[in-house]
């Protein structure tokens, strides 16, 4: 069963083409590595298969539901003023996760997290905040998930544990993933796409 | 049920970022006062009760504006919007969650509003307090659809009292209509009215004001 | 003409006014529409040639 | 698109004539009113302009529900363009309205004539679409807002003359008003006539307009293609 289908995708943004003639088929499982300069619309594709932009010409049908998704952004995507766990414990409510508590607690556990689960994310380091946005991520067990330049701001030792997390993830969860450094997750990859 | 959940969850999450950060509603309280005061200079000495009435509701409906600008802030800045539209809960609850927020600061600005207006202008009657309480739903519930359109445009301070004040303006008649008429009863009706109406329209068109 | 007269006409000469303005204004759209196809003409003529 | 050019044309011409014929009737065929005498003449456009500008923004909003329900950008550009036109007439109805109100109580503005401050209250609501339009990035998303702003026009429109009604009895104390005048057959006869101008007159301007954003989009297309 592929979970994501895209055929002839576009977008465009006001008079400039992003993304033009794309096919896509991602099988259930997969690990599909998205590579492309800088403004070549990996961050676009990403958005399109998880619903926040619409398809300006083409299909794109994304057989996941919003609860089995899960999408890393440039940006953490959680709340300065709040601390980690008070951000972790509105996604696990909105997300509607079962055990809530002990979920969250594995998570920040996981990724090094605990000790400064009382602090507000203002005071976070920037790969302190993208590994938050991993906990954010994972926190409802997606089907799919959608990771834009995942490595972006972490140093080598946050770096292998996104590795780590990758292989885990790669078994039995259909992976979408841009970087800049393909090389590294050559080995898993089942697919590659190159934007130009 | 879960969609009152949802609610409360975005509810309490918008009112514990105005505790940790604090900075729309002391600006708010502040605002209010501070504008009736210019009022007071601003008025002849003789200054009838129906203008200072009037007053009053110009000062409400700015300090809502003020309280609206500054509503999606967190959601705009840190691209927060799309990390709520993503979750699996209907976008309306973000909505609701929202306007709730706005009308507990412009409750809470009004608390401070009405005694200084009291003792600035004259006494406060049960039938403006009835006419204020509908009018904060009608501005909070068209004011936060706006304020999300505005949020995500570019030129949003100054886009956002564009948009609203045109709405605004049957609140005004309404409101300053329940404060001052005899028979407060027909405006209160119109007020009524027109939070129902535009409640309703606010909440289904929320969808596709966030989403694309 | 009283001056009731005069408004009244003025009042029709104003919508007048407003359909010839737009008129104008569409005069120079459409000039400005074709400038662009003379210049679309002219760089398929090039790509072809090349 | 040469058969909607001919329809272009028809409807152009149609409105034309109209105009035309509303205008001789109103001056010359129509019976000259009991009281107000000659002056009642401008009647017959100042009406059929405002219900004409009430029909475009009504016809904006049709497009926009149809937006919402289908997705389909096409609407966007007729809702806009409608919009367009709307606003267009509402200020011929501001501006035959304050020279209708300059005639019968000599004042350039009379805030007890219900209508003249509903355009005005309209002309602003509408003239912040414009300012939301310019103010977003072209796409999906600006055409969904702008769908929704002009719903909450056409939703404006009847609170907003309730509204009006509601504030004349405290704020501003109605020192003149005028019921519709009561309409012989001719009269109505002229205003019927002036009225069909006037809707074929923004008929054709909308269909004109539209014409040209869609050879914009399209020479654009053209070039992108040809880049």
């Amino acid at each position: 069963m592929t979970v994501i289908v895209a055929r002839g995708l576009e977008r465009r943004f006001g008079s400039k083409r992003v993304l033009a003639g794309i096919d896509l088929d991602v099988p259930e499982g997969a690990f599909v590595v998205v590579t492309g300069p800088n403004g070549s619309g990996k961050t676009t594709l990403l958005s399109l298969c998880a619903g926040l932009l619409a398809p300006t010409k083409g299909t794109l049908d994304v057989r996941a539901e919003r609860r089995e998704l899960g999408y890393l952004a440039h940006e953490p995507l959680v709340y300065r003023e709040l601390t980690a766990l008070e951000n972790l414990e509105l996604y696990g409510r909105l997300y509607r996760v079962p055990e809530r508590r002990e979920r969250i607690g594995m998570l920040l556990e996981r990724f090094s997290l605990w000790d400064t689960r009382h602090e507000r994310v203002s005071t976070f380091s920037r790969g302190m905040a993208q590994r938050l946005a991993f906990c954010r991520v994972l926190l409802h067990e997606p089907r799919l998930l959608l990771l834009d330049e995942p490595y972006s701001a972490l140093d080598a030792e946050a770096s292998e544990l996104v590795d780590a997390e990758l292989r885990a993830l790669a078994a039995e969860r259909t992976v979408v993933v841009s970087t800049h450094d393909p090389e590294r997750l050559a080995a898993l990859a089942t697919a590659r796409l190159a934007l130009a | 049920m879960t969609y009152l959940a949802d609610v409360a969850a975005l509810a309490k999450k918008d009112l514990l970022l105005e505790l940790r950060s604090r900075d729309t509603l002391p600006a708010m309280l502040l605002f209010v006062v501070s504008t009736l005061v210019v009022f007071h200079f601003s008025l002849p000495s003789g200054s009838s009760d129906i203008a200072a009435a009037g007053l009053l509701w110009v000062a409400i409906v700015f300090t809502a504006l003020l309280g609206l600008t500054r509503a999606f802030v967190a959601e705009r800045e840190q691209r927060l919007m799309d990390g709520l539209v993503l979750a699996p809960c209907d976008r309306s609850a973000i909505w609701l969650a929202k306007g709730l927020s706005i009308v507990v600061f412009l409750l809470l600005a009004e608390v401070v509003a009405l005694p200084a207006y009291a003792l600035f202008f004259e006494p406060v009657s049960g039938q403006m307090v009835a006419g204020i309480l509908l009018a904060d739903l009608g501005i909070a519930s068209v004011g936060t659809l706006l304020a999300a359109m505005a949020a995500a445009s570019r030129a949003r301070e100054l886009l956002l009292p564009l948009l609203f004040l045109p709405l605004a303006i049957p609140v005004i008649v309404g409101g300053v209509g329940a404060s001052v008429a005899d028979d407060p009863a027909r405006y209160l009706g119109f007020l009524g009215l027109y939070d129902l109406i535009f409640a309703i329209l606010s909440w289904a068109s929320f969808e596709y004001v966030v989403t694309e | 003409m009283t001056t009731a007269e005069k408004y009244v006409t003025a009042a029709y000469l104003v919508v007048l006014a407003v359909i010839l303005l737009y008129v104008v204004i569409y005069t120079f759209k459409l000039q400005r529409l074709e400038r662009e196809i003379a210049e679309l003409a002219e760089l398929a003529q090039r790509k072809k040639a090349a | 698109m040469s058969l909607r050019n001919n329809r272009l044309g028809v409807l152009a011409l149609a409105a034309a004539a109209l105009l035309l014929a509303g205008v001789a009737l109103a001056f010359y065929w129509a019976p000259e009113d009991a009281d107000q005498g000659f002056s009642q003449r401008i009647f017959y456009i100042h009406v059929s302009v405002a219900l004409t500008a009430y029909a475009s923004f009504g016809w904006a909003a049709w497009k926009a529900l149809r937006l919402l329900w289908r997705r389909d950008e096409r609407y966007d550009l007729e809702s806009y363009t409608a919009v367009h036109v709307g606003v267009m007439f509402g200020v011929l109805t501001l501006v035959t309205g304050s020279i209708w109100a300059r005639i019968s109580w000599g004042v350039w503005w009379s805030w007890g004539e219900r209508q003249l401050v509903l355009f005005l209250v309209l002309f602003l609501f509408y003239s912040a679409y414009f300012m939301l339009r310019y103010s977003t990035e072209p796409g999906p998303r600006r055409a969904r807002m702008s769908a929704v702003y002009a719903l909450f026009g056409v939703v404006l429109i009847p609170i907003s003359f309730l509204a009006i009604r509601l504030a004349e009895n405290f704020i501003h104390p109605v020192v003149f008003t005028r019921e519709g005048p009561q309409m012989s057959g001719s009269m109505f006869f002229t205003f019927c006539v002036c009225l069909a101008g006037t809707l074929a007159l923004a008929g054709s301007l909308y269909a004109n307009e539209l014409l040209g954003k869609r050879l914009d989009e399209r020479l654009r297309d053209l070039r992108e293609a040809l880049a």
